[in-house]
C-alpha cells in the first residue's frame, strides 16, 4: 500500500463509519507484517460491542414488551432475544461475507462468499484487520475478529428493531423465516452499499457515521412495509391497548441510552483521536434534546408530560444523530436533538393516524422519520475538521453539496428496502402464513405461540 | 333490588357497559377473575414441567340495580357479551336486601 | 347471616377494618376491583392513543355478619370510608343462607 | 340455584377444583383476594417502617349450583380445602334467582 | 509549564478526583503540541462515562421506583429519566463552564461563562485536555469531550439522587425548574470548589476521590431541606406505604454497584498506573462490607435480614467509599463498609423517626449520612503512598491534619447547599407551587401528572 | 526470569485461563523493575470486572427471581445479592490467598496464607503483576488489584448459581454458613488446581479457559448434591410451580449473555492479540447455536418453543463455550453451542424426571451437563495455533490425548465437589438445620425469611 494509496483511503473513508481509523493511519507505522493490535482501540472495540448487544437483548426487547399488552410481553421479548440467536448464526454463515466480502462483479452493491463461515479467519486472528483491499482498503488498528462482531450486534438489532411494528399479531414462525430472509438479502447488501469501500454510497462520499441508512431508515421501512402488509392488530382503534408495563420500557429505553454510546461511540473504530469522544458527547446531546421537545410539546399539546413521551423522545434523539455522531459539533447535536423529538412525536402521533396503518410500537415513527431526519440534518450541519483527513484537509462540510448526496442515500434505502421487504413478506405468507388467527389475537401470543404467560 | 352478576371475556368489557349506560346504569364494579369452565385452557410447559391452566382469564361484573331493570341489563350483558364461541360466560342474579351510597347516605333506589 | 358488600376508596381500607373489630366482626375478605361510575376516571394517552379510563381502583370489602349486627356493620363502614368527595362507594346487603368455617366444620352463627 | 362462594387457601385451588368435578360442577370462577381474619399475618419491616400486614392471600371460589347439589358441593369444598390449621376460611351460600348461559341463552339449571 | 509546575500540579491534584491523571504526568513526554490521547486511558473514561449514565438511567430511576406505590411507580422513574435530559442540556449551555471555567475574580469560588454551548471544544477535541492554566494545570490523556461528558454523567445523578427525598409528592412541573435552577448555581460552583484547580478546597487539600462532598452529601442535605419545605406525605406514619415491587429496587441497586465501578475507578481518569485497579477493589469491598453490616444488624435488631436492607447497605459502602476510593487500602476500605453499613442504617430508621422528616426514600438518610461518614473517615484512613507523587513522596496520610481538612470540606457543603437549596425551593414555591394536591397524592403521581399507570 | 523461563511460562499457561497474557510477553521488555501497566490491556480487564459482576447482581439473581413463585421471588434475589457481597468479604480475608497465594507442601492442592487480607497488595499495586515465582511465574500487563477483582467476580458468581438448585425452600441462615464454608473449602482449592502456576491441573495441561471446571461443573455438582441433600419442594410435581415472571428471567439471561464477554473475553488477561477478540466471537457464536438447538428441540417435541427455552438455551451454549473459549475457531464454537442446547434440554428435562431429584432451576441440568459437555469437547476441538507459543508452536490441538486430559479435570472436580459439598451440608445442617419448615415454604420465602414481599 502506497502513501497515495493511503491518502485515498482518508479521503473516502472519513465520510463512513468507522471513521476515525483513518485518523489513526497517519500515526501508525507502515501496514507492516508486523502491525500489533492496539490494546485501547480493542479494549473499545470490545466494549462497545457488549454495549451494542445490551441494545438488543434486553434493551430493545423491553423497550418493546413494556408497551404491549400483558397477554403479549413474553412473545414480544421471545422476538428480540431468538433474533439476536438466529442472526449471530445468520451473520457467521453468510451475512458477513455478503456485506463485507470484497465482491465480484458487483461489488458495488454486494459481497461475495469468500467469507462464508467465517472462512479465512483463522490466519492473522491475532493482527490488525484491512477491510478491503487495493486503492480502497481500510485498515484497522483491531483484529477482524473484533470487527465483525462489532458489526453482528448492529445487523442484530436492526432485524430486532422491525419487530415492533408487527407486534401482537404476526406468527413466530414466520417471523423467524422472515428475518432470516430478510437479513441476508436486505441488511447485508445495504451494509455492504454504505460501510464497505467498494459499496457504492461509500463511493458517493454519503456521511453514515454508525447506521443511519444501514440501521434506522431500514428497520423503520421494513416495519412500515410489514406492518401494512399484516394489516391492523384486531380491536386496533376501538378496544384499550394501554401498555400492560410501562416500566419495563424505562429500563429498555435507558439501556439502549447507554448501550447507544457503544453505538455511536464504537462506531469511531477507535478510542484514540478525538472522534470517539466527540461522538459520546453528541450522542448524549442529542438524546437529551430530544427527549426535552418531545416532553415539552406533548406537555402543551396534550396538557400532561408522559413517561412514553420522554422515553421516546430519547430514542428519537438517539436514532437522529446516528448518522451525524462522528461528524457534527456539540450545537449542531442539540439542533438534531430538538428536531428530532418533534418529528418523532410527529410520526408516531399525526403521520400515522394521517396514513392510517397500524406500527403497533411505532418503528417507522420513529426509527425511519428520525433516521431520515438525521440522516438529511447531516448534510448540512457536519463539521469539515471532524471528517477531516491530511488528504481532504477541509473534511466533509455540509451544504447542498452534501445534502444532494444525502437524499440520494436516503431515497435508495427506502426504495430498496420497502421493495424487497414487501416481496419477502409475501413470499413468507405464501409458505407459512404471516398472521396468527383471530382466536390466538385475542387470546394473546404469550400462550399461543409460546405456551407459557407473565402472572 | 338485584345484584346482576355477570362473568365475561375480558375483550368485551368496554362495550357492555357502553351497552348499559342507556339503560340508565350509572355505576358498576369489575374484578379481574379466573374462570374454569366448558373452555379448555392451554398447556404451559416450563423445562419439560406441564400444567395444564385449565383456568381462564375472566372479567366479572357487579351492577346492583333497580328490579325493575334487572331484566334489561341482564338481556344488555347477554346480547352485547355474546360471540357465540365456548367461554362466554354467565350471568347470576342475586336479591340485594339494602343498598347505601357512601357519599350522601343515600339508601337504596336512589343510591345506584 | 348477611353478606355486606362495600365498594370503598383504597386508602380507607385500613381505617374501615379497625372500625369493624370493636363491632366483633372477627374477619372479612378484600378484593381490588376497578368501579365505574359517577367519579369521572382519567384520560391517558400514549402516544397519541387516547384511552379514557374509566374505571377506577376501589377495594371490594365482603364481610358475613349476624342479621343482628348488618345495619352497625353498614353504619360503621359508611362513616368510616366517607370522605364526602364523589366516588366514596356504595354498600350493598344480601342474604346468606349457610355459612360454613372450614377449618371446623362450624356452621352459621359460629362460624364467622 | 345457589351461589356457593368459599374462601380457601390458595395452594388449596386445585385440588378443591378436582373434587368438585365428580359432581358435576362443570364451571366455577376464581378470584384472588385478600382475608383477614383470625390467622395473624406478618409484620413487614420497610427500613424500619413497620407494617402489620392483616391481610392474607386467600382464593375465593364462586360456583352457581342448582339447589340440590349445593350441600355436596359445600361438604366436598369443606373437606379438600381443611388442612385443619388456623385460617382455612370460610363458605358462604346465597340464593341465585336467576342464570344464563350467554353463549347460547339458555337459563338456570342448563346455565350452569 | 516547568518542571516545577508540574511538581506543584502533581502534589495538588493527587488529593481529589481524577487523581490519578498526574501519576501519568511522570512518564508522558512534556505537553508539547503534539501530544497524544492514550488510546487504553481513553477506552475506560469512554467506558465509565457509560457505567455512570447507567447509574442514574435504570439505576436511580429503577432503585427509587421499587420502593415506592404503585401510583407513583411511573413518576419516580420519570424523574430521573428526564433529569437526565435535563442536565444534560443544562450542563451543556452552562453547567459546565460555571463548574469547570477558570472563573474571574472569584474563580476560587466559581467558573466562568468561557465555556457556554461548550465553545471552544471544536479545537483540539483530538488533543489531550489540560484543566486550567499556569501553575495549577491538570493535564490528562484524554481529550475534553471525555472529559466533560464524565462530569456530566455526575451532575446528572446527583440532581436524580434529591428526587428521593421528595418521592410521591412534588409537582413534576416545580422538579423541572428546582433542578435547572439547583444544578446550576449549587452543583455547578460546589463541583467548582472540589475538582477544579482554582476551587477552594481544591486548594485546601481536602481528599474527594469521586464525589463524596459534591454528590452524596450535597444531593443529600438538599433532599432533606426539600423533604422538610415540603411536608411529610399524606398518610405518613398511619397508612401502609409499603414498596410495592421491591424487585425493581433490587435491579436498581444492581446496576448501581456496577455503574459504581465507573464512578470510582473512572475518577482515576485513567486505566494505567494502579489507582483506578486500586479504586475498583476499595469499592467492591466496602460495598460487601456494608452489606454484611446493615444485613447483620437489622437481623439482629428486627428479627429478619431483608432484602432492602441488603440493598441499602450496598448503597451505603458505595457512598461511603466514593471520597475515598483512590487513597485507602483494602482493610480501610472494610473499615469504611462496615461503618458504613451501620451508619446508613441509623440514619434511615432511628434518625429519620428521632428528627420527624419525611425523607421518602432516604435520600438524606444513605447519601448525606454516608457521604460524610466516608468523607471524614478518609482523613484519618488515606495511605500516602496511594496519592503519593514525586513532588510528595508520601502522599496525603490520614491524621488529625487532614480530618480537619475534611471536616471544613463537609461542613463548607452542608451549609452552601441546605441554605442555597432552600432559596431556590422557595421560590420555585413563589413561582409553581411545590406540591401536588392532597386529592392528587392520593391517586398517585403517574396518572395525576403524567397520564399513564402501571398495570 | 531468564528466556528458557519465559518460554516454559508460555508452554504451561496457554493451556489456561487468562492465557493471552502469554502472547504479550513476546513482545514484552523484559521484566524488569521499571514494567508498566499497559492502559488498553488495563482498561478491557476492569470492564470485563464490571461485566463479570452484572452477571450477578442483577443477572444470577433475576435469571433465578423470573422462574420461582411469587412468594419467593424477593428471597431469590437475595441469595445473590447478599453472596456477592459475602464472598467479596471471604475472597478479601482468605479466599483469594488459598486460591492465589504460592502454597507450601501441598502447593499443588492450595495456595497458603501469605496473601490473607490481601496483604502485600499495597506494595507494586501499581506494577503489573506476576503470579506465582520462579518457573511457573505467569506475568500479566495489569495489576494485582484487577487481577484479584476479576477473579473475585468468579468466586462470586459460582457461590450464586449454585442457589438455582435449592431455590424455594433452603434457610437464608443455613445459606450464609453453607456459602462461606464452600467458598473457602471448596471454590478456592479448586481455582488452585485449575489456574495457578502450581496447580495439578494446570500442570496436567488441562483446558479450561475460563471456568468450565472451576464455575460450571464446580457449581452445577455442588447445587445437585445440595437439592438431593434437601430434598423436594413441598408440592413438588402436583402443584402448579409455574414462572411468576419470566420477564425477569429474560432480563437476568440477557445480562447474562452480554456480561459473559467480560467472563470469557476478559479471561484471555489483555485486549491485545486477538485471543480476546476470538473468545467473544465464539461465545456469541457458541450462545446462539444453543439457543437455536434448544429453541428448534423443544419445538418439535413439545409443539412450542418457550421463552424459558431459549433463555436457557443461551445460558447452556454460554456455559459451554467457558471452558473453550480462547482456544477454539467459529465452525468448532458452533458445533460446541448445538450440542450444548441439545444437552441443557435433556439435562433439565430428560435427565431430572429419569432420576428424579428437584433441582429446582436446573443448576446442574444446566451448569453442571453443560460446562461438562464444554470440557469434554474442547478437548478435540481446540485449535493449535490459538493457544501457541513460541515454544509451543503448535499449541494444544484437539486429539485423543487431550480429551483424556479433560476426562481427568473433570471427573476431578466432581468427585471433589460432590465430596466435599455433601460434608459441608451435612455439618450446616446439624448446626442450623438447612431447610424451612413446611408451614414457611407454603407462605413463602419472601415473607417469612425476610419479611418483605412484593405486590
Ligand atoms: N357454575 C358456575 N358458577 C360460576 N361461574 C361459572 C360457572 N360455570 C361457568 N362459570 C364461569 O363462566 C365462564 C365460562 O364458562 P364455560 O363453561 O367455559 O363456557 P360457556 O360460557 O360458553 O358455557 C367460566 O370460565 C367461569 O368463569
Ligand atoms: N350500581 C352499582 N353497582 C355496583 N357497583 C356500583 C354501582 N354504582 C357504583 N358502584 C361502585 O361504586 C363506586 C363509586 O360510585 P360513584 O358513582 O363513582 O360515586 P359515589 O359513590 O360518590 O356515588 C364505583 O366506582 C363503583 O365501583
Ligand atoms: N365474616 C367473614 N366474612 C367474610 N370473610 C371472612 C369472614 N371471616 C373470615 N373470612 C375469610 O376467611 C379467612 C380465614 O379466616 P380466619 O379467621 O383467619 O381463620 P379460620 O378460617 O380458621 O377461622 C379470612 O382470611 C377471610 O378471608
Amino acid at each position: 500500500m502506497t502513501g497515495k494509496d493511503l491518502t485515498t483511503v482518508k479521503r473516502i473513508f472519513a465520510r463512513c463509519g468507522l471513521a476515525a481509523a483513518t485518523l489513526m493511519l497517519a500515526a501508525m507505522p507502515a501496514m507492516a507484517e508486523d502491525a500489533k493490535v492496539d490494546t485501547g482501540d480493542a479494549a473499545w472495540m470490545l466494549t462497545s460491542t457488549a454495549l451494542v448487544l445490551m441494545m438488543t437483548v434486553p434493551g430493545v426487547a423491553l423497550f418493546y414488551a413494556g408497551m404491549v399488552r400483558k397477554k403479549n410481553v413474553l412473545a414480544t421479548m421471545m422476538q428480540s432475544f431468538f433474533i439476536t440467536a438466529l442472526v449471530t448464526v445468520i451473520w457467521m454463515v453468510a451475512g458477513y461475507s455478503i456485506a463485507f466480502g470484497e465482491g465480484g462483479t458487483y461489488s458495488a452493491y454486494v459481497g461475495d462468499f469468500s467469507k462464508v463461515l467465517l472462512s479465512g479467519l483463522s490466519e492473522n486472528w491475532d493482527k490488525p484487520f484491512t477491510l478491503g483491499t487495493g486503492d480502497g482498503a481500510v485498515a484497522f488498528t483491531i483484529p477482524e475478529s473484533v470487527f465483525l462482531m462489532f458489526q453482528m450486534t448492529f445487523a442484530i438489532i436492526t432485524a430486532a428493531l422491525i419487530t415492533g411494528a408487527v407486534a401482537d399479531r404476526m406468527k413466530f414462525s414466520a417471523l423467524v423465516m422472515f428475518v432470516t430472509l430478510w437479513s441476508l438479502l436486505v441488511y447485508s447488501p445495504i451494509a455492504h452499499w454504505v460501510w464497505h469501500p467498494n459499496g457504492w454510497l461509500f463511493g458517493l462520499g454519503a456521511l453514515d457515521f454508525a447506521g443511519g441508512t444501514v440501521v434506522h431508515i431500514n428497520a423503520g421501512v421494513a416495519g412500515l412495509v410489514a406492518a401494512i402488509v399484516l394489516g391492523k392488530r384486531v380491536g386496533y382503534g376501538t378496544e384499550n391497548m394501554a401498555p400492560f408495563n410501562l416500566g419495563l420500557a424505562v429500563i429498555g429505553a435507558s439501556l439502549l441510552w447507554v448501550g447507544w454510546f457503544g453505538f455511536n461511540a464504537g462506531s469511531a473504530g477507535s478510542s484514540g483521536g478525538g472522534r470517539a469522544g466527540m461522538a459520546m458527547l453528541v450522542t448524549q446531546i442529542a438524546a437529551g434534546g430530544a427527549v426535552l421537545s418531545w416532553t415539552f410539546a406533548e406537555w402543551m399539546i396534550k396538557g400532561k408530560p408522559s413517561v412514553l413521551g420522554a422515553i421516546s423522545g430519547a430514542v428519537a434523539g438517539l436514532v437522529a444523530i446516528t448518522p451525524a455522531a462522528g461528524f457534527v459539533l456539540p450545537g449542531a447535536a442539540l439542533i438534531i436533538g430538538l428536531v428530532a423529538g418533534l418529528a418523532g412525536l410527529w410520526g408516531a402521533t399525526a403521520l400515522k393516524h394521517a396514513l392510517g396503518y397500524d406500527d403497533s410500537l411505532d418503528a417507522f415513527g420513529v426509527h425511519g422519520i428520525c433516521g431520515i431526519v438525521g440522516a438529511l440534518l447531516v448534510g448540512f450541519l457536519s463539521y469539515g475538521p471532524l471528517s477531516a483527513t491530511t488528504a481532504a484537509p477541509d473534511g466533509s462540510p455540509g451544504g447542498m453539496e452534501q445534502f444532494i448526496k444525502q437524499c440520494i442515500a436516503v431515497g435508495a434505502t427506502i426504495v430498496f428496502t420497502a421493495v424487497a421487504t414487501f416481496i419477502i413478506l409475501k413470499i413468507t405468507d405464501v409458505v407459512i402464513g404471516l398472521r396468527v388467527s383471530e382466536e390466538e389475537e385475542r387470546e394473546g401470543l404469550d400462550v399461543t405461540m409460546h405456551g407459557e404467560r407473565i402472572n | 333490588m338485584k345484584l346482576v352478576m355477570a362473568v365475561i371475556k375480558p375483550f368485551k368489557l368496554d362495550e357492555v357497559r357502553e351497552a348499559l349506560t342507556p339503560l340508565g346504569v350509572q355505576g358498576l364494579t369489575v374484578t379481574e377473575v379466573k374462570g374454569f369452565g366448558r373452555q379448555k385452557g392451554q398447556t404451559e410447559i416450563y423445562r419439560g414441567a406441564e400444567y395444564h391452566v385449565s383456568f381462564l382469564p375472566k372479567v366479572k361484573i357487579e351492577v346492583t340495580v333497580p328490579d325493575e331493570l334487572a331484566d334489561a341489563v341482564v338481556e344488555a350483558i347477554a346480547t352485547t357479551a355474546r360471540t357465540g364461541k365456548i367461554g362466554d360466560g354467565k350471568i347470576f342474579v342475586l336479591d340485594v336486601e339494602r343498598a347505601l351510597r357512601i357519599r350522601t347516605g343515600e339508601t337504596d333506589g336512589s343510591a345506584l
